[in-house]
Parts: structure tokens; C-alpha cells; sequence
């Protein structure tokens, strides 16, 4: 592979690509913030002088694959740090490792890119997508739930969150029910699932949904039924769901409670620069540039050595918030995975907080697909 | 030999009989006026005739061909024009244009897709033709929206002539147009007598009685007498019907 | 399962009146006024952000309520003046344009002003908590205040349009207002008071639904399709037909998302049917629309131009 | 009442009135004259603020209304019965008439003595009207504004014989009534009944102007500027 | 006065003549920009600017319809979503041929087009503009369905198309002139259709409909023509698009970018066929620009727009026509 012209000067390039405008804006808010606070704590990454491009995609993937284009083209840069969703980081991807420039996905984890199309010059410091959904499929499973109710909104990431979830869940599933994606008001929904009074609800309902969500079910007075969730009750809803959420549950790799160093320092930090409770999205591209540090300062600021820079990379060699990291061979990670809860903390702001592990050292289930062992 | 006949003809809008089993044959190169009290339902008629309206009940045949379940274009296809009582153009074309966009319709297919239209000389004589015969030939290059209102009327005229009809129904055609140019009007749609069939709808009396050949009295909906302009002219329903004592100062 | 289709049914009725309340304020503007303003949803949502405003800093949903109402006014009347007074005699075209570019310098300065993140606005006291209903089913008492404004705007909205002056000379200006100032009415003036009429029963329904909905900066979006879906299935400018376009609308997607499913199961295997179901869902409120234009070229009650 | 004076007016860049100068004073009845597209309605919009005069001056009862809105010429006491009817399609026959109507001698049951067929149709809508109840519609509504000076743009177009002798004898009692009447119709005939005064118009100039009297007494006039 | 216009001479090619020697500049401008991206040592821009001469195309297929026959159809992404998918799809199959791969989005997209268009034509105005966007709707909800081709998510092209077995589109300068070339190449097809006798039917059914069928003409056929044509031209923007972004997803197809497209057409100017080309560019450039100066970009593109509303009715070309730069008056 060509070793990108950009490597050659003493400048280390790093290109953030977010979603920071629009509806969906608040998650890429907090990435890019997690990832400029440790830019700004590191000071220098890697030791060397480093120049930070951040651009939106506002949501749109054609107009994505062009500004990835123009930070590896026109800006030269030596990573590329992004995107929150999936078909965002479907149309960046070829673009950017095709060139030999690595790219570091903080939130999409798509199953392709973790199985047969895997790739050297990919990471990623989230997860797979399925994974908090299989997180609580185990749960439910471990309850001894007999009788789940499944909503999701009808696209592809709906459609896999089900799947994942089953996955690790075997009883029963009472009722499959696919809102539209945008969908305002549950009400016909949450009847149905008041009609039904099954063991508990898993729902994977990301953004102003889940908020809407989350508020109708308190008050259709449903919450005698288990809420289960992934990426619907976080940080990002929580300031606006606030008491709705209470004692509701979801499946992180995170959550800003962990009781470490590494974690404290970060979360409160944040909370003093933002004046708001991190979410995983925070942590996770906090975590890509302390990444990066580390394999930076591992190469000597060497960027033209690109076997040795990926090799640094992989090594993963600095300490995350959430405790254990590493990379599986598919460049995926290797960590924990826990139940969270919905709490009002002490410092009166709402945020989650780590109830029990559920997964330990938890491999992605399509690693085995790669060829990259 | 009977050109336009129309046979039973009815229309409702809800419980109002618009137009109330209608007959009437017009010979063919005939002027036939049609008069009547405002809102018997002149506009009406032909509006059925032209397939503008669908009938309630009745058929419409124009050289014996029998056309009531024809949509408009393809009763304009058959020979059958008419004109608008209340004027209907396409403002932002010229005059000319207007025109020539008729002329077309009669000559050749439309879906011609790369020949320069503006260029087909054919069409814009005859056009220019048709313009000159209504009156409007200097003001062949301005818009339409840009004419007054007394233009417009010949606009419509000018149009209606290009689709070379057989039966040609004009609604109110001297409708705003005044003095001098209303006789030179006339004297041009005489000139037309034979040329093909018209229905004439008028107020203007002294036009109907100078051009028609026989008049038919049309009063909510039914027609209540028809014959020559001298016989409908001292026909008494009809003067208190409709022509009331304005007309006594014409005849 | 009878139990079911009844709460069914009324939580279609209750979707729908979100909905006309919602939509209320475009059938003014646009089915009245002529006035395509897709800045409708941007109103909803300043709506939204303004009780939330307010109320944070009252504590009071009501003092919320009540602060919001006069500076819903202002921005109307701000939006009327600046742009739209010199938009109504303009193409439908030109309005799109420029209330496209309304819709861009509104959300753009939303989300300066308040974030990106939702915010949420609390249920007032007096109105929260459920009445049972039939068996372990229960309502919440807000809905049911929610459904009573919604019919009482509609009932208002009705008698203004169609029974006063005011609303025949909306009328009439829409379609010529050269002809209504001939006759002797300041026609800029009464557009302006009814524009921001709109306006305010924009953000008043913003406001309303806030409790039930996320406060976010996409609310303005999703709602500004349905809310003209429901105005052209009703017939553009009928207050009639945007209520029972918006009841039809929400029955539809209602019922059908929880008995379509079973429908089709019916017909097809179960898999397919899952499948079949999952495509056709979303396309409900369009499909619906493409059929009800099809029979109705001009909407239920509308007149044909 | 009325006093224009050197008015000027253009669409775009083509210019079509230069310098009309009329008035009508109080319970006087003054016709407008000229042949097809010589300006009658433009000086029409022009008075009534509907297209902006580009000179001259437009005064009512001494008040200089030039270009001021169109409401406030109706305000000022002038009413306007237009050019091609221009009734509202949207409201029907009563709407029509009582949207924009003002307080006064004229009211709804008047209109509909005067125009029976109106009350026949009061519930169709605007564009349901034949043409000549339109125009029944665009005069009643005009007198519902009741104006002291009605302004009437070829207001018997397309209406039978019978009904547009009832319009000159609606005039000729109005004028008795002592309200003022600008006039444009193309029946010169019967406008020499009971008008005081002509205006006549040629190429966006006027070129006469004179008594019934006058006109009567000099033939040319109409043989030369209205071919009559 | 009214004498003087009498008077002029037939103008024998009133109204388009400035604007197609506007678009001539334009043509030339567009073919000396690589070069110059080069020379700047600005490679990157050709990319852009081969997605810039992609949506040109569309705008202008849209236009087509738009302006000269106010059928506004706010389902137009849908087409572009077709000649993308045609990518995709017959790529998967191994058939890579840019000529294929149009003809299949062409067939794909008149399908559709007669079928929607047939049903929607029934309506007129606003309901028109809302059936059509119902119609795009269901497109985009399909092919979000389609789990084959990535659904949601979307698919990624391992490679641009070929063009007669050659790998002309491999180079980011191939791209761009041939999307270029057929720029130009549905400019002069559109040029022809507007001035042909069909686009005169066309027009006036735009002006007034009740005419036009009284002298003779079925509009519906002719509007349903013109829809097909400009859904097929449509298409083969998205065929680009595809192989620009190497990137095929429903996104492609969501009524956001029908909507900018009827944006484009009318920033540019209505019923010009210059102005869809111009408002392409003018607003994805200044997008692109504001982009670079301030993260707050919609204020000030929003406040351009409102701006170019209010003070230049008729668009960019309007603007540009009363400024006196390319004089024909319509
Ligand atoms: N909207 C317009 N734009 C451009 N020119 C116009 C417009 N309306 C009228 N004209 C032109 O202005 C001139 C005067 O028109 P106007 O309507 O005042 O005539 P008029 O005397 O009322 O004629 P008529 O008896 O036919 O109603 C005509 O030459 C006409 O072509
Ligand atoms: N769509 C409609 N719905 C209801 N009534 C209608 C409709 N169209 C016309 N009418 C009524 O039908 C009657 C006949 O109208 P029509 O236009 O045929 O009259 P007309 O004889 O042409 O009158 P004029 O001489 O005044 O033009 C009128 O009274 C009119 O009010
Ligand atoms: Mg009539
Ligand atoms: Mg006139």
C-alpha cells in the first residue's frame, strides 16, 4: 500500500467526521467534545504538533464520502476519527482505507467490517452493534423472562438490534412490533403492550424517539413493566427524559459511575468543561485519541511506517474509562459489558449507573469471519 | 343537411335543471344565435356541446356522427370549436402564439420533439392568418397578458378560427369589443357565413339579428322559441322574457 | 381482542386530534391564505422550546404556558413583516423558496440558542396520572386535555373561517386580494394578524404536545410532511377536511400497524407476511394519501380549482 | 369629488398613459371614452392605486390620494365595479356581497331587489355564476361598499338587454340620489341618456372632453375617436 | 406606446438564445475547472465538481417539467435513487458498463414514472406536489426494505463503472468530463424538447389547461411524456452520483433531496433550463463554502435564499438577465 503523502511532514493530521447538525446532532456533539477533551488534556498527541480538522456530515452519506475524500485527499490527514452512524461509516469507509489512512469508527460497528470485510486499516473503540443488544438478550434470558415484548423502528439498525438481541435470548417472544423510524406518539403501541402484560419490553429506540418513548411509558403507567434498552436511555435523553427514566435499563460497555482513575478524571472533567454527564459516545472517541497517543508515541512520531503504526494501534496500550480494552484480531474490541440503570445522581444531574456485568472479555460474534487473524 | 344536432340534451347541477331537454338542428353553414335571459344556461350548452361538461342525458352529433361520449380534444378532432365567454388564453404566449399553437393542433403530430416549432413557417402564416381575420394582426408579437380587454376578445376569436372548424360555437364574441371595431366584427364573422357552421351567443342584438339565420330563445334551461330574427324579434314571450324596450330603440 | 380495536380506535382519535391541532395552524395559512409556509414546523417546535424555556424558569407548566403565548405573537408577527408580507403575492414556488430558507436560519439559530440535546418539559401536576378504562387498560388524563384543546381550536378555527367576515375575507384575499383592497379592506393588515394567528396556533401546539413529546430539534421536520399530508387528504383550505383528514390519517396508521400484521397473515405465510408488513408500514400514511387523491384528485372536501 | 390630473402610467417599460386629466365633481355622472387598448382601464388602476401612477396626481375631495393603497381609495368614498367582473370564486353569492360590504343605504335585500336572479343563487359559489349574474354580483357588491362615487369598468358587458336597461335606470336613480359615476361603456348611446359630462381617450391622451350637450351637437367626435 | 412593440420585427428565437449562450459560457467554464484544480494543486475539487455537474443534470431534468410545465414533483429523488441502485444492483451481478447501467435506471425509471405519473397527473398544484412526494416515499421506504443491498445502511461500490470495457471512469478526470459530456448532452435534448412542438403543447397546457383542450389537445399524454423524460434524464444523474460517491443508499432517495432539487431549480430560475444548472452549482458551491467559514452555515445560506426571494424573483438568471449580462427578455 501507498503510504499517504501526509505522513512525511511532522504534523499529525487527525480528521473528526460527525454529525453535528440536525436532529441527531447531539450524539456527534458529545463525540467530537469526548474527543477535544482529550486532544486538549494530552496536549501535544503523540508528541508531536498536532492539527485537528472537524467536519459535519449532516447525516447525509454521499456528502460524507466527499469530506472524507477531502480530508485524505486535499488535507492529507493521517487518521480519520468518526462517524456516530452506520451509513455514514458505509460510505466513508472505502474512501478512507483505501488510501492506507486509517480511520477510527467511536460509534458505528458494523457486522461487515467486523467479519469478511475486515479491515488492517480500520478500528473501531465502540463495539459491534449487536452487542448491548445481546446484552440484554442475556439478561432477559437470565431473569428467566418468558415472554419479551420487541419494539424496534422499522430500518436496517432495527432489524439487527432484534436480532442481536435473540441471539442471546431464548424464551419467548410475546409480541415483534416495528414503529416507524421518527415515530412521535407510542400510544397504540404501549396499549398494545398493556393488553399483552408480558414479562418485559426490550426496545432499541435511538435519539428524540426514545425520549418520546420513555416519557409516554411512565405516563401510560406501564413502569411495573421491565423497560429494557439499548442506546434509548443514555446520557443523550436523559437531560430530557430526566424522572421519566428512573430505574429504567439498558446494556452499555460503560457507564460514567465506573469506579476508576482513568474514568474519574474524565468524567469530571467533562462535566466541568460542558456543564453535562458524558455518554458512551464521549468516552468512546475519548478513548480514540488517547488511542492514538499511544500509538503515535509508540512509533516515535513515525507516521511512514504504517505495519508499525497499526501495530502500536493494536496494542491498544492506554487506559480507558471503562477499565479492560483490547483488540480482537478483527480490530474490534475485546471488553466488558454491563446492565445499567437509569439514575438521578448525587451532583443532582441524571446519567447511568453500572447495576451488574454481564459479559466478561466479550468477543464480537463475527471476528471469526475475518481473515486477518 | 343538418351539420350539429342536438337531441334531448339535460344537465342539473344538484336541484337546478340547467339546461332542460334541449333539441335543436342547425343546418350546415348556418349562423343559428341562441339568446337568453343571463344564467338560462347558454354557457351551459355549450359547454355540453364542446365536452367541457358531461350531460346528464341527451346526444350531441356532428355530421351525423354521433360524438356525446367524446372528451373536448377529440371533439375539437372532429371539427367542433368553440370560443370563451369569459376569456381564455395562455398569457404568457404572444398572439401569435396562441394562435399557432391551434393551427398546430390540426396539422401534423405534436409529439415532434427536436424540430424548432418557432421556425415552422406554415404555422405561423396561418396563424398570422387567423390573427388578421379577427383584427389583431399588428399585435401578432405581444403577449397576451400584455393585450386589453377588447383584444382579448379577438384573441379568442382568432384562436377558435385556427382550428379550421366545421361548427364553430362562440360565446359572447363582441363582448367588450366597442364602437367601430364591433361593426368591423361583424361585418368579418358575415364573411365567415359558409364558410362553416356557427352558434351564436350573444346580448349584443343588433349582432344577432345582422348575422343570424334563425335565433332560438333559451329560458331557464328550455328553449321557448325558435325562427327567424324577424319572427323571434316580434315574438311577445320573448320581448318580456328577454328583449324588453332597448330593443325597440334598434329595431 | 375487541377491547383492543376499541382502545384502539381511540387512540387513533386521539393521535388524529394531536395531529389537526398540529395542522391547524397551516390549513390557516396555507388552505386559507394561500401561503405555503414550510416554516409551519419550525413554529411548532419555537413553540416547544419556548414552554420549555419558560417553565424551567417559572417551574410552572402554566406560567410556561402563559409566557409563551405572547412571544409566539412576536415571532409571528417578526416572521410576517421581515419576510412573508412580501411573499403573498408571490408563486407557490417563491414561497417554498423562501420559507425553505426560513426553515434553515430558524433551526440553525434553534440550535445556537438551546443545543442540540432534547429537553423535556415537565407534565403539570393537576393533569398527570391515568384513568382506568376497561380492564388493566388506563388513559392519562393530559391526553384527554389534549383531545378537548384540539376540538375546542377546530370548533374555533371552524366558525372563524366559515362564519365571519374575517374568514371571508381571508378567503377572498387569497385569491385576489388586489380586488379585496379595492373594496376598501387593508388587506396587509388583516394578513398579518391572521398569519401570526398561525403562527401562535403553531406554537401553541408545540407547547402542547411538549409534555407528551420530546422537545428536540428535528420535531419541527417530521411533523411539517404529516401536517400537509393531513391538510391536502382533507382538501386544501376546508377546516372540516384537515380535522377528519387528521382523524383518518391517524386511525389508519394506528389500526393498521396493529391489525394490518394480521391481516395479511391471512393471505401469506407468516414470514412473508412479517416481511410484507414491514415494507408496507411506513408507506401507510402515503398509501393512504395516493388512494384518497386518486378517487379525489382535490381531496376529501376540497374544490377542484 | 374626483380630480386627476396629468396622470401617467406604464406596464414595465411600455408606457401607455401620458398626462389624463379628468374630475368629477359631486353627484355628476362623467363617461369615459375610447376604442379597444387605448387606456380607459389603465387610467381605471391607476386611480385606484392598483397599478403605481408614474406621474400626475389623483386627488378625492381635495385629499392627494397618488399611489396611496387601493383601501384607502375605497375608504375615501370610491367603489369599484372591474374590468371583467374579478368576483371572489372561493366565497359564494352572499359572501361575494357581504365581505367587503359598509354600512349603509345599500344592504343585502336592495341588492337582491335590484338583482332577483342574486337571490336565487345566493349559495352558489363565485365561479358557478354565468356570466352575467358575475357581473350582477360585481355591481351589487360594489354598491354594498356604498360609495359616493361608483366607478363602473364596462359593467353591462354580457348582460341581456332587458337587465342592462335596469343598470342605466340603476345609474340614472343613483345620480338622482346625488352620488357621483365614472362610467366606461361601450353603449355611448345610452350613456348620453343621463351623463353630464365625456371623456374622451386615445392612445393614453385625452382628446375630447365635453357636455352631453357637445357631444350631441358635434357628430365628429364620435366619427373621429370612437368610429360610431 | 402601444404602437412601438407592433411595430418590432418578429424576434425570431425570443427566448432562450441569451440563456443557451449563458450556458455555452458555463460549458467552457465547467471544462477549463480541472485543469485549473490542478494547477492550484487542488486535485479534490474535480470530485466535487463532478457531484456539482450530477445534480446539475438533475435539476435541469426537474426543470424540465417544473418550469415549462408546472408540474411540481416532489418525488424526483426517487429517479435519482433508481439510476443509482442501477449501479449497485447490476454491478453485484458483475455487469459494469456505465451504458448498461443508464439504459437499466432509464427502463427502471420509466417504469415507475408512467405508472406514478399516469396516477398522479389526475391531480393538479399542491396535490400534485404532494402525490408525487407519497410516490417517492414509497420508493424510499422500499428500497430502506431492501436488506440485499444494505437497506438503511446502504451499499458500497468496490468500484466505478466501466465505460465500453475501458476504465475511463477510474480516474477522478474521467469522471467529470464524461459526467460533463452528458451535461451537455441532456442540455441540448432539453433545448430541443422546450423549443420543439412538443414543448410548445407543453408550455401552454402550463399556461392555461382549459385552452389547450379546447383546441384540440389531451394534456395528459403530453404531460405524462414530459414526466417520463425527465424522470429517465433524472436517472442518470443518480447513475453518476453513484459512481462519484462509489456509495448507493436510500439516503439518495429521501424527499430532503427532492426538496433541494426543487430548491436548485427555482434559485436558479424557472423554466430557464440554464437556472437548474446554475442553482446546482450556485448552492451546493455556496454550501460548500459557508461550510468552510463557519460550522453555522445554514443561517447564512438561509439568509441568502430568503434574500435572493425577496429581492430577485426570477432567480439567478433572472438576476443575471436584469443585470444585463445575458440580454433575453421573456
Ligand atoms: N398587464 C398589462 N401589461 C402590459 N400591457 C398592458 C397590460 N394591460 C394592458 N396593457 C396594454 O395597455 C394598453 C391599454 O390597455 P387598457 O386595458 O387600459 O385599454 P382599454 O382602453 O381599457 O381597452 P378595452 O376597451 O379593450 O378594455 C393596451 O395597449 C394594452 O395592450
Ligand atoms: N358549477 C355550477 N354549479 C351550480 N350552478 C351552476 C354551475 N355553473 C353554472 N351554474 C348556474 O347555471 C345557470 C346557467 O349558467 P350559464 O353560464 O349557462 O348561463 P348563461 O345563459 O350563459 O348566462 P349569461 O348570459 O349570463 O352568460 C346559472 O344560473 C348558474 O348560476
Ligand atoms: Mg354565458
Ligand atoms: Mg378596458
Amino acid at each position: 500500500q501507498d503510504v499517504p503523502a501526509s505522513a512525511n511532514d511532522d504534523v499529525l493530521k487527525i480528521g473528526l467526521i460527525y454529525t453535528l447538525s440536525g436532529p441527531p446532532a447531539a450524539l456527534g456533539v458529545q463525540a467530537r467534545d469526548g474527543f477535544m477533551l482529550a486532544a486538549e488534556r494530552i496536549g501535544e498527541i503523540g508528541g508531536m504538533e498536532t492539527e485537528i480538522i472537524v467536519v459535519d456530515d449532516e447525516g447525509r452519506p454521499d456528502l460524507a464520502a466527499d469530506k472524507a475524500r477531502e480530508l485524505v485527499q486535499r488535507e492529507n490527514v493521517d487518521f480519520v476519527v468518526g462517524p456516530i452512524f452506520s451509513n455514514i461509516l458505509m460510505a466513508i469507509h472505502q474512501p478512507v482505507t483505501s488510501t492506507g489512512t486509517i480511520l477510527i469508527s467511536t460509534n458505528a460497528g458494523t457486522s461487515n467490517f467486523a467479519g469478511a470485510e475486515c479491515n488492517p486499516n480500520f478500528f473501531t473503540t465502540s463495539y459491534q452493534n449487536d452487542q448491548n443488544h445481546e446484552v440484554m438478550g442475556a439478561y432477559a434470558e437470565q431473569q428467566g423472562y418468558q415472554n419479551v415484548f420487541l419494539m424496534v423502528p422499522n430500518y436496517q439498525a432495527g432489524k439487527d438490534s432484534v436480532a442481536g438481541f435473540k441471539n442471546s435470548y431464548t424464551g419467548n417472544v410475546a409480541g415483534e412490533v416495528y414503529t416507524e423510524l421518527g415515530q412521535l406518539d407510542f400510544s397504540s403501541e404501549l396499549a398494545q403492550i398493556a393488553a399483552f402484560q408480558p414479562d418485559a419490553l426490550f426496545t432499541f429506540m435511538p435519539g428524540g424517539m426514545g425520549v418520546n418513548l420513555v416519557k409516554q411509558y411512565s405516563q401510560a403507567g406501564l413502569t411495573s413493566i421491565p423497560f429494557l434498552s439499548a442506546f434509548t436511555v443514555d446520557e443523550t435523553t436523559l437531560p430530557a427524559t430526566q424522572e421519566a427514566a428512573v430505574g429504567l435499563l439498558g446494556g452499555a460497555n460503560w457507564a460514567p459511575d465506573m469506579d476508576n482513575e482513568a474514568n474519574r478524571t474524565f468524567v469530571s472533567a467533562y462535566i466541568e468543561k460542558y456543564d453535562s454527564v458524558p455518554g458512551t459516545y464521549a468516552m468512546q472517541a475519548y478513548d480514540a485519541a488517547q488511542l492514538i497517543d499511544s500509538a503515535v508515541r509508540k512509533t516515535g512520531g513515525d507516521l511512514t511506517d504504517r505495519d508499525a503504526l497499526r501495530a502500536a494501534i493494536t496494542e491498544a496500550d492506554f487506559d480507558s474509562p471503562r477499565g479492560d480494552f483490547s483488540f480482537g484480531a478483527n480490530n474490534y474490541p475485546v471488553q466488558d459489558f454491563y446492565l445499567v440503570e437509569a439514575v438521578k445522581r448525587d451532583d443532582g444531574y441524571y446519567g447511568t449507573s453500572v447495576k451488574e456485568k454481564i459479559f466478561d472479555d466479550y468477543v464480537d460474534n463475527y471476528a471469526d469471519q475475518c481473515a486477518m487473524q | 343537411m343538418t351539420s350539429l344536432s342536438v337531441q334531448n340534451l339535460s344537465k342539473n347541477f344538484g336541484a337546478l335543471k340547467v339546461t332542460d331537454d334541449v333539441s335543436l338542428e342547425v343546418a350546415s353553414g348556418e349562423i343559428h344565435a341562441v339568446i337568453g335571459p343571463n344564467g338560462a344556461g347558454k354557457t351551459t350548452l355549450i359547454a355540453q356541446l364542446s365536452g367541457q361538461l358531461r350531460s346528464d342525458a341527451g346526444r350531441v352529433l356532428v355530421g351525423g356522427e354521433d360524438i356525446s361520449q367524446l372528451s373536448m380534444p377529440d371533439r375539437v378532432g372532429r371539427g367542433l370549436a368553440r370560443s370563451f365567454q369569459i376569456t381564455c388564453v395562455l398569457p404568457g404566449f404572444t398572439a401569435l402564439e396562441n394562435v399557432a399553437v391551434a393551427v398546430q393542433a390540426r396539422s401534423g403530430s405534436s409529439f415532434r420533439f427536436f424540430g424548432r416549432v418557432a421556425e415552422e413557417e406554415a404555422l405561423n402564416a396561418a396563424a398570422l392568418r387567423a390573427l388578421e381575420e379577427a383584427g389583431l394582426g399588428d399585435r401578432a408579437h405581444v403577449r397576451a397578458s400584455s393585450l386589453s380587454h377588447g383584444e382579448h376578445r379577438r384573441l379568442e376569436l382568432a384562436i377558435a378560427l385556427a382550428t379550421e372548424p366545421k361548427v364553430l360555437l362562440l360565446d359572447e364574441p363582441l363582448a367588450g369589443v366597442g364602437g367601430e371595431d364591433a361593426e368591423a366584427f361583424i361585418d368579418r364573422l358575415k364573411r365567415f357565413k359558409g364558410r362553416f357552421t356557427m352558434v351564436l351567443i350573444e346580448h349584443d342584438m343588433e349582432a344577432v339579428f345582422a348575422l343570424a339565420d334563425r335565433v332560438s330563445v333559451l329560458v331557464y334551461g328550455r328553449i321557448i322559441a325558435t325562427g327567424t330574427p324577424e319572427a323571434i324579434r316580434s315574438d311577445p314571450e320573448v320581448r318580456a322574457a328577454y328583449l324588453g324596450e332597448e330593443e325597440e330603440e334598434v329595431a | 381482542m375487541m377491547n383492543l380495536f376499541v382502545l384502539q380506535l381511540l387512540n387513533g382519535v386521539q393521535l388524529g386530534v394531536l395531529l389537526f391541532l398540529i395542522a391547524a395552524g397551516l390549513t390557516l395559512v396555507f388552505g386559507i391564505m394561500d401561503v405555503i409556509n414550510l416554516a409551519h414546523g419550525v413554529l411548532y417546535m419555537v413553540g416547544a422550546y419556548l414552554i420549555a424555556t419558560f417553565a424551567a424558569l417559572t417551574g410552572s407548566f402554566w406560567w410556561g404556558l402563559l409566557l409563551m403565548l405572547p412571544a409566539a405573537v412576536v415571532v409571528g408577527l417578526l416572521i410576517e413583516v421581515v419576510i412573508i408580507r412580501r411573499l403573498y403575492a408571490r408563486s407557490h414556488l417563491d414561497q417554498v423558496l423562501a420559507t425553505f430558507g426560513l426553515v434553515m436560519i430558524a433551526s440553525e439559530l434553534v440550535e445556537i440558542v438551546w443545543g442540540t440535546s432534547p429537553l423535556s418539559v415537565p407534565m403539570p401536576e393537576m393533569l398527570s396520572g391515568s384513568v382506568p378504562l376497561m380492564g388493566p387498560l388506563r388513559y392519562p388524563v393530559y391526553r384527554i386535555a389534549v383531545i378537548l384543546a384540539g376540538l375546542a381550536v377546530a370548533a374555533g378555527l371552524y366558525v372563524v373561517v366559515n362564519h365571519t367576515r374575517i374568514g371571508m375575507l381571508l378567503r377572498a384575499g387569497a385569491t385576489n386580494r388586489m380586488m379585496v383592497s379595492a373594496l376598501g379592506v387593508d388587506i396587509n393588515k388583516l394578513f398579518a394578524i391572521v398569519f401570526t394567528l398561525g403562527a401562535v396556533l403553531a406554537c401553541l401546539a408545540g407547547a402542547l404536545v411538549a409534555p407528551i413529546l420530546s422537545v428536540d430539534t428535528g420535531m419541527g421536520e417530521s411533523v411539517l410532511i404529516l401536517a400537509f399530508v393531513v391538510v391536502v387528504i382533507g382538501g386544501i383550505g376546508s377546516i372540516k377536511g384537515a380535522f377528519l383528514g387528521a382523524l383518518l390519517v391517524a386511525v389508519v396508521d394506528t389500526l393498521g400497524g396493529v391489525f394490518g400484521p394480521f391481516l395479511l397473515r391471512s393471505l401469506l405465510d407468516p414470514a412473508a407476511a412479517g416481511q410484507m408488513g414491514r415494507v408496507l408500514a411506513p408507506m401507510l400514511v402515503y398509501i393512504l394519501m395516493a388512494v384518497i387523491l386518486f378517487a379525489r384528485p382535490a381531496g376529501l372536501f376540497g374544490r377542484r380549482a | 369629488m374626483l380630480e386627476v390630473s396629468g396622470l401617467e402610467a406604464a406596464y414595465g417599460e411600455s408606457r401607455i398613459l401620458f398626462g389624463i386629466d379628468l374630475s368629477v365633481g359631486p353627484g355628476e355622472v362623467v363617461t369615459l371614452l375610447g376604442r379597444n387598448g387605448m387606456g380607459k382601464t389603465t387610467t381605471v388602476k391607476s386611480i385606484f392605486g392598483l397599478l403605481r401612477p408614474r406621474g400626475g396626481q389623483v386627488r378625492v375631495e381635495g385629499q392627494d390620494l397618488t399611489g396611496a393603497e387601493p383601501h384607502r381609495m375605497a375608504l375615501a368614498g370610491l367603489g369599484l365595479v372591474p374590468e371583467g367582473r374579478q368576483v371572489f370564486p372561493t366565497l359564494n353569492v352572499e359572501e361575494n356581497l357581504r365581505a367587503t360590504a359598509r354600512p349603509g343605504k345599500w344592504t343585502l335585500n336592495r341588492i337582491y331587489e335590484l338583482f332577483p336572479r342574486l337571490e336565487e343563487r345566493r349559495r352558489n359559489m363565485g365561479t358557478q355564476l354565468s356570466g352575467g349574474e358575475q357581473q350582477m354580483l360585481a355591481i351589487g357588491r360594489a354598491l354594498m361598499t356604498n360609495p359616493r362615487l361608483m366607478v363602473l369598468d364596462e359593467a353591462t358587458e354580457g348582460l341581456a338587454p332587458l337587465i342592462r336597461a335596469d343598470i342605466w335606470a340603476c345609474l340614472a336613480r343613483l345620480k338622482a340620489e346625488g352620488e357621483a359615476i365614472l362610467v366606461i361603456d361601450k353603449n355611448v348611446d345610452a350613456l348620453t341618456r343621463f351623463a353630464d359630462r365625456h371623456v374622451v381617450i386615445e392612445k393614453g391622451r385625452v382628446v375630447w372632453t365635453g357636455t352631453t350637450a357637445e357631444i350631441l351637437a358635434t357628430p365628429d367626435v364620435k366619427d373621429r375617436f370612437l368610429h360610431v | 406606446m402601444s404602437d412601438a412593440p407592433a411595430m418590432r420585427p418578429a424576434p425570431r428565437t425570443p427566448a432562450l438564445a441569451g440563456r443557451v449562450k449563458a450556458a455555452l459560457v458555463l460549458f467552457v467554464l465547467f471544462a477549463l475547472m480541472p485543469p485549473l484544480a490542478s494547477a492550484l494543486n487542488d486535485p479534490f475539487y474535480v470530485l466535487i465538481g463532478t457531484r456539482i455537474l450530477a445534480y446539475a443534470i438533475a435539476a435541469m431534468a426537474l426543470d424540465l417539467i417544473l418550469g415549462f410545465g408546472a408540474l411540481v414533483s416532489f418525488g424526483h429523488a426517487a429517479y435519482l435513487g433508481f439510476g443509482a441502485y442501477a449501479v449497485a444492483i447490476l454491478s453485484s451481478y458483475g455487469i459494469d458498463d456505465l451504458f448498461l447501467q443508464i439504459a437499466a435506471g432509464i427502463v427502471m425509471s420509466a417504469g415507475f414514472a408512467l405508472i406514478t405519473g399516469a396516477i398522479s397527473l389526475r391531480t393538479q398544484g399542491v396535490y400534485f406536489i404532494m402525490i408525487t412526494l407519497a410516490f417517492g416515499q414509497m420508493a424510499f421506504f422500499f428500497f430502506i426494505s431492501l436488506s440485499a443491498y444494505g437497506g438503511d445502511d446502504g451499499y458500497s461500490l468496490s468500484q466505478r463503472s466501466g465505460v465500453l470495457g475501458t476504465d475511463l471512469l477510474g480516474s477522478d478526470y474521467g469522471l467529470y468530463y464524461t459526467t460533463l459530456a452528458l451535461l451537455i448532452a441532456v442540455f441540448v435534448l432539453c433545448n430541443r424538447i422546450v423549443n420543439s412542438r412538443f414543448g410548445r403543447v407543453f408550455t401552454g397546457i402550463r399556461e392555461n389547461r382549459t385552452r389547450m383542450e379546447a383546441v384540440g389537445y389531451a394534456p395528459f399524454r403530453f404531460q405524462l411524456t414530459a414526466f417520463v423524460i425527465s424522470a429517465c434524464l433524472t436517472s442518470v444523474a443518480g447513475v453518476l452520483l453513484a459512481n462519484q460517491a462509489q456509495f448507493v443508499s436510500p439516503a439518495f432517495m429521501s424527499w430532503h433531496r427532492s426538496g433541494e432539487l426543487i430548491v436548485m431549480v427555482v434559485l436558479g430560475g424557472v423554466g430557464t433550463l440554464t437556472g437548474g444548472i446554475v442553482g446546482a452549482v450556485v448552492a451546493l458551491l455556496l454550501e460548500e463554502w459557508l461550510g468552510m467559514l463557519t460550522h453555522h452555515w445554514p443561517l447564512l445560506f438561509g439568509t441568502f435564499l430568503v434574500l435572493m426571494v425577496l429581492f430577485s424573483p426570477r432567480g439567478i438568471t433572472g438576476l443575471i438577465e436584469r443585470l444585463g449580462i445575458g440580454r433575453g427578455r421573456r
